[in-house]
């Protein structure tokens, strides 16, 4: 009984009703007339086309810099990779290596100016974190009109300049990963390749955390004056994990785009880092740990809510909540974390 | 002490009442539905009541105009080629909506207003 | 005094934490208008002595206390500091609880303002009601008239001296309607010397004004002067109440750290006579714990004892050699120059530290013991690590760490349930031995260890120091100990610096009069005004 | 000479906030090609419109919370109240009575839920304000989608949505369209000047000034500087935090329904955050920050960032022959503003600290110095 007590408290109501919630979404799904088939194939799509934007948010929480807001940043990165790479005429397997080669200097450069930034505020993180990664989209939207893209398929039709809003994927990498490999059983469909893809990034991280650096990292975040009196460079481990989150954001975005089949630009990531932190944190996550356990739990969970909300309850109440369900959960799960207090209190 | 801030405490609450009372009975809306019917006189009217944003009104139609209140109302009518017509109605009480008919209107004579289901007439 | 009944009288006051008794039959009292003087060692019970008189609810926590405490002949139970205050008994504390962008009439009136009320008040309740500043400010030049000094009441706290601060505080006491007693807690510690002059001078207008006083100091001249009667507290008993009139200075240091039993003084290794570590004109920025002008030498293979109460600095020694807080000065170890200001150097130079603050610098509360020991070692030299794919980089050598674990455990006896298991759960004992375990993890050729014993229970206490002992006289460590608790440094060390306001006020061997330490940590030269009394 | 470099220098430092957004505007201004009369009537209305918005932004910084994201609370319950004037034919100055007398005691409600929760999340008041104001959307769309029309009927054509279900998305407010602009307009040459508005503005700040001198407002002072201090000399900390928030919902309602007269018209589900961000940025570009702000920060703000507002999208039709460009331009300078505020005021806290320190630290070197002799 008491360890029982124990696991619920240390897992938190919320997660537990979010659980249930879902168990009980697949389990009404069939009696309300959903087929589980598709059902499944979009809860693992959307898992593969999100994890790894999530699993860009655990270095920094890893290293106390608290809940990326700014993963914007490293998703305009990947948006410069995969523009530009449709720009030079790259399709295919190509054109998506490329995009994540062009990705990934954009993220480092980014990822330090962030990390030299957030050093600098120690404290208030979070929320310049969120208004940096505001204004960057915002200081975006005017390079897509401005930058001298000429690709017919990219830019606007009738004025000839500027990106469009939604660039179509189709003649380029639409859903590489997804069908690579994919695995058909009855009307259930496996995206192995983008399974194998997050494996893989999921595999990066971990090795990563193992490293020297990655050890000090933790560290950092655990307890900064430990770290520090064992000739840690505090400092230099926060804008570490700052580069490694915002760079894998960028890679996260070109898989989402692969899985969605579009391009998204101008005000499109304003909002983008909000599903991904509610995610880690519905997976059990605090605001000063994650593991992978909570990336892959919480992107589940939190996408197989998403996905199954619409088409369960709007074949109930012939109404669609899924969008209030969604802001509801999402922002409570966020708040919920951030009025917790964390293990260690000195 | 105790005593006088309930006093207080209870004028500030019945203000607050009699406040919403107010805003509610003199700030409800009421709509007019002016009807411009007259074969007399040919042509399009142009109708304002309570100093509001003049409306026009094409012949053998209708508008729908809010008016704040029940009680007396101003209603302006300007016609080309004749005078403005200013005179005074009051809004039937007990009821949501009321007809005008412009060609009811003599000189002199009350204005007639009839309520009238707002559902019917509406669009 | 013509009034018999004392104005407050503690009886028979006993109080302990979990069996860790802090205060055992402590009796005095204080008369109406008198200044009684409290000293006693870091440790000795004086915190928790004002704890108990002001009902500061962790007492009741921690299961209460026992004795009575009678303000005016009645016995009184406070719940909370509060009742306290309006009971008229004041406090000004060491660190100043001032609001520093407030003015100083509303640093002395702060919550008991003056009010006008309105109609708002009647709505909203009371706190709706205007400041009276014109009021205010009268009472708070009537609070400084009394103390007798000048104080503007529109300055801002920010922008004051700090002598101006302190009595702004007291200012704020004697405020208080029905003030009758005032416990100050080392009101001069932050005070240059004339400053504290004046401030002993108000305490005296004060008393004459019928207030009593108990005054907290380590400046034992100070209380010689100001005093009435001095309590001496020692491990937790009032050890001496006398009256001030005929006892000197010298005699009171002697009270203070003097202990009925002399400490057990097990046999030394001897050390080489060559210079291993040498400071020269350090200074470090720890706040608390400013060290201002530090210099000394240890021997190779010394255990070089650092004592001083608390706040004198002592701790800022290691930090700052350690490279935790800025410093400045020269540090050589083996002949070569220690970088300053640089942790990961200072670690790659054959030293290790183990911190103070256990919970807050020595331990990853959230981690495992094989990360806690493993960690420094890991960072600071690169082990315990191992290559992967054929050398293309390196992970964590868990199974190295584990082993690293396991042979600490058994050496120092750490009870656990594992080596995976989280430090936070360890108890403060095994914690400190776990810090222990990840300094020696870098074989140090110099080791400091501060506050090895604080907070541990008797058996890890010896575990511990039976440990430097062993690390000393077998590997010949050198050793840098500092310690508030004289008696374990007596116990351990060849020599022994006493630190008394950010310098090194002497060394002594550990077997010097037991009154000499006394005095040096009183920052009284031995050789002047001793018998001021 | 060089003292007076020193303090321009300084008062450059101090106000760099405001000097880079008022030297934008300047620039912005004759690109734009707007007239002086257009760009000063347009400040005007838009001044009455949305100053008492940021003023409620004050007392929680005055209390030592930052900046209150979580105002948005508050003007949902004004949007909330208008709804139902809007719904119930109120009109007039009547109706944003009417909305007012709603939207309160739903605000103060709010208000209140909002403090308990920022209790918990001390030190990081800021970011979860504002994810509270996401969170409350949320809940606002359940309520204006569900609720209305399933468990409180909506009775009139243009509240509903077409196909039925809740309330529409924008919403017309004619019928209490300039309710108090209107009451009285005095006109100056080309300048109308809304006088109620004016009025009422001029009585908030009265407010204000009365508030910082009432025992609460001193309270705040008090826990904004150093909270163990005050709760240890005996102040209510978590209370008082709690009715700094409160009053600031509660004047975000008010400021809303104001802010929505005038403009005539409201995105129900989106006008509510536009508030939050706006007032943000008004009383940061003004020059106040994260623990300090004034009546006269709330002013120069709204001042500058209108002027922005007016004249950026049309300069940057004229500059890059794109309005787009223009938008996104004084959006990006919106939340860059906001950004670099933040950035600066955490930077200078830091630096002072440390210069603080340094000043000790020169000291200690200069004993160590001394000892050498």
């Amino acid at each position: 009984m008491n360890r029982i007590k124990a696991f619920i408290t240390d897992f938190g109501w919320p997660r537990i009703i979010i659980a249930l919630f879902l168990l009980g979404l697949f389990i009404s799904a069939p009696i309300v007339g959903v087929k589980l088939g598709p059902s499944f194939t979009d809860v693992f799509n959307r898992f593969g086309q999100n994890a790894i934007m999530v699993l860009a948010l655990v270095p920094m929480v890893q290293a106390g810099c608290g809940l990326n807001f700014g993963l914007p940043l490293g998703i305009l990165a990947g948006l410069l990779g995969s523009t530009l790479a449709m720009q030079l005429g790259f399709v295919g397997a190509p054109g998506f290596i490329v995009a994540i080669l062009i990705t990934i200097p954009f993220g480092l450069l980014f990822g330090l100016g962030y990390g030299k930034l957030l050093n600098k505020v120690k404290g208030e993180e979070m929320t310049i974190a969120m208004y940096v990664g505001f204004s960057a989209v915002m200081l975006f939207s005017i390079l897509w009109l401005v930058l001298p893209y000429t690709k017919a398929d990219l830019v606007m039709g009738y004025a000839g300049e500027g990106l469009r809003r939604s660039i179509s994927l189709e003649k380029y990498w639409a859903k590489l990963l997804n069908d690579f490999l994919a695995v058909r059983i009855g009307d259930f469909v496996f995206p192995t390749g983008l399974m194998l893809f997050v494996g893989l990034c999921v595999l990066f991280i971990f090795v990563f955390m193992r490293t020297r650096t990655g050890t000090a990292l933790t560290a950092v975040g655990s307890n900064p004056d430990y770290a520090r009196a064992s000739g840690v460079s505090v400092e230099r481990m926060r804008t570490v994990s700052t580069v490694v989150s915002t760079v894998l954001g960028g890679v996260g975005i070109l898989v989402y785009q692969q899985s969605f089949g579009f391009v998204q630009v101008y005000d499109a990531p304003l909002y983008m880092a909000f599903p991904a932190v509610s995610a880690l944190l519905i997976g059990g996550a605090s605001v000063t740990k994650a593991s992978m356990v909570n990336v892959v739990i919480g992107t589940f969970l939190f996408q197989g809510m998403l996905t199954m909300t619409p088409s369960v309850i709007n074949s109930v109440l012939k109404t669609d909540m899924s969008e209030v369900i969604r802001i509801i959960v999402s922002n409570g799960m966020i708040i919920y974390a951030l009025t917790r207090k964390t293990k260690v209190t000195k | 002490m105790t005593k006088r801030s309930m006093i207080v405490r209870g004028a500030l609450l019945a203000l607050y009442i009699a406040v919403g009372i107010w805003a509610y009975s003199t700030g409800k809306g009421y709509k007019i539905f002016v009807d411009n019917t007259d074969p007399a006189v040919a042509g399009a009217i142009t109708v304002a009541i309570d100093g509001a944003t003049p409306v026009k009104v094409r012949l053998g139609g209708y508008t729908g105009i809010m008016v704040k209140g029940t009680g007396s109302h101003r209603i302006k009518i300007m016609r080309e080629g004749a005078p403005d017509f200013i005179g005074e109605f009051r809004f039937p009480p007990e009821s949501t909506a009321a007809a005008l008919a412009v060609s009811g209107i003599r000189p002199g004579s009350e204005i007639v207003v009839t309520p009238v289901d707002p559902e019917t007439r509406d669009r | 005094m013509p009034n018999e009944t004392p104005l407050l009288s503690l009886e028979g006051i006993s109080k302990d934490f979990y069996g860790n008794v802090v205060l055992e039959d402590v009796t005095f009292s204080v008369g109406r208008g008198q200044i009684v003087g409290l000293v006693g060692e870091n440790g000795a019970g004086k915190t928790t002595l004002m704890r108990i008189l002001f009902g500061m609810p962790v007492i009741a926590e921690t299961g209460g206390f026992k004795g009575t405490v009678s303000l005016d002949g009645k016995p009184v139970a406070f719940k909370s500091p509060f009742d306290a205050l309006d009971a008229g008994i004041g406090m000004v504390h060491q660190e100043f609880s001032l609001i520093p962008g407030f003015t100083t009439t509303e640093n002395i009136t702060l919550n008991r303002e003056t009010m006008k009320s309105n109609l708002a008040c009647d709505i909203f309740g009371s706190r709706m009601s205007v400041l009276d500043r014109a009021a205010m400010r009268k009472r708070a030049s009537v609070a400084i008239e009394r103390l007798g000094v000048k104080l503007d009441p529109d300055m801002l706290v920010s922008e004051m001296p700090v002598g101006h601060k302190q009595f702004t505080e007291i200012a704020r006491e004697i405020d208080r309607a029905n003030v009758k007693l005032l416990v100050l807690d080392e009101p001069t510690a932050v005070l240059t010397e004339s400053e504290a002059e004046v401030l002993l001078a108000s305490l005296r207008t004060l008393a004459s004004q019928g207030i009593s006083i108990i005054f907290i100091s380590h400046r034992l001249h100070e209380i010689v002067k100001v005093a009435d009667r001095i309590v001496v507290l020692r491990d937790g008993k009032a050890v001496k109440d006398v009256p001030t009139a005929g006892t000197t200075v010298h005699d009171i240091a002697k009270w203070m750290v003097g202990r009925d039993v002399q400490a057990s003084v097990t046999e030394l290794s001897t050390c080489k006579e060559n210079t291993f570590l040498s400071v020269e004109h350090l200074w470090v920025d720890m706040p608390g714990e400013t060290v201002r002008d530090v210099s000394f030498e240890v021997r190779e293979g010394e255990i070089f004892g650092i004592g001083g109460l608390a706040g004198q600095g002592k701790l800022g020694i290691a930090n700052g050699i350690m490279g935790l807080f800025p410093g400045g000065g020269k540090v050589t170890v083996d002949g070569k120059d220690i970088p300053l200001n640089d942790p990961h150097g200072v670690l790659n130079s054959h030293m290790a530290s183990v911190s103070e603050d256990r919970r807050g610098v020595g331990l990853l509360l959230d981690e495992t013991l094989e990360w806690n020991i493993a960690f420094t070692a890991m960072q600071a030299k690169g082990e315990y690590l191992t290559p992967v794919l054929g050398g293309l980089f390196k992970l964590r050598d868990e199974k190295a760490m584990k082993k690293l674990a396991e042979q600490y455990v058994k050496q120092l006896e750490i009870k656990c349930t594992g080596t995976k298991q989280r430090a936070m759960e360890l108890s403060g004992g095994n914690q400190q031995k776990i810090c222990l375990a990840k300094a020696f993890a870098l074989n140090p050729r110099l080791l400091f260890v501060s506050e090895p014993t604080r907070g541990i229970d008797v058996g890890a206490k010896a575990i511990v120091l039976e440990t430097l002992r062993t690390y000393n006289r077998e590997f010949g460590m050198t050793i840098v100990m500092i310690s508030s608790e004289l008696e374990e440094l007596r116990s351990i060390c060849h020599r022994i610096a006493i630190v008394d306001e950010g310098k090194i006020a002497g060394i002594l061997a550990p077997t010097a009069d037991i009154a000499e330490f006394g005095l040096l940590m009183s920052g009284e030269p031995d050789d002047k005004n001793g018998d001021a009394a | 000479m060089t003292l007076k470099a020193d303090k321009l220098g300084k008062f450059l430092s101090d106000n760099i906030v405001t000097v880079i957004f008022l030297a934008l505007t300047l620039v912005a201004i004759p690109f734009s090609r707007l007239s002086g009369t257009y760009i000063l009537s347009n400040l005007i209305d838009r001044f009455a419109r949305s100053s008492f918005l940021v003023f409620a932004l004050i007392l929680p910084i005055m209390a030592g919370m930052g900046i209150n994201f979580a105002m948005v609370l508050g003007a949902t319950a004004g949007q909330i109240g208008l709804i139902f004037a809007i719904d119930n034919n109120i009109m007039g100055v009547q109706g944003l009575v009417y909305a007012s007398l709603l939207g309160m005691p739903i605000s103060i409600l709010l208000g209140w839920f909002c403090g308990q929760i920022l209790n918990r999340a001390r030190g990081r008041e800021m970011v979860t304000g504002f994810i509270l104001g996401f969170f409350m959307d949320g809940v606002y769309q359940f309520f204006g989608l569900y609720v209305m029309g399933w468990l409180i009927p909506i009775k009139t054509g243009q509240v509903a949505q077409i196909d039925g279900g809740g309330v529409r998305n924008t919403l017309g407010l004619e019928s209490v369209r300039g309710g108090l602009d209107k009451i009285i307009s005095l006109k100056i040459g080309p300048f109308a000047f809304p006088i109620v508005t004016f009025a009422v503005i001029a009585l908030l700040c009265v407010f204000i000034i009365w508030f910082r001198k009432t025992k609460l407002g001193q309270d705040m002072r008090a826990i904004g500087q150093e909270q163990g201090v005050s709760h240890s000399a005996g102040i209510n900390v978590d209370r008082t935090r709690i009715l700094a928030i409160v009053i600031s919902t509660l004047l975000a309602c008010l400021g809303q329904i104001i802010y929505l007269q005038n403009m005539g018209n409201m995105f129900t589900y989106t006008s509510q955050r536009q508030a939050g961000y706006f007032a943000a940025a008004a009383i940061l570009v003004g020059g106040a920050t994260v623990t300090r702000a004034t009546i006269k920060n709330v002013f120069i703000g709204v001042f500058l960032v209108h002027s922005l507002y007016i004249t950026m999208p049309l300069a940057g039709k004229e500059l890059f022959d794109s309005a787009m460009i223009g938008q996104y331009m004084s959006d990006f300078i919106n939340f860059g503003i906001i950004s670099l505020a933040l950035v600066l005021h955490a930077w200078r806290n830091r630096r002072n600290a440390d210069l603080a320190r340094a000043g000790l630290r020169g000291g200690a070197a200069l004993a160590a110095a001394g000892g050498d002799k």
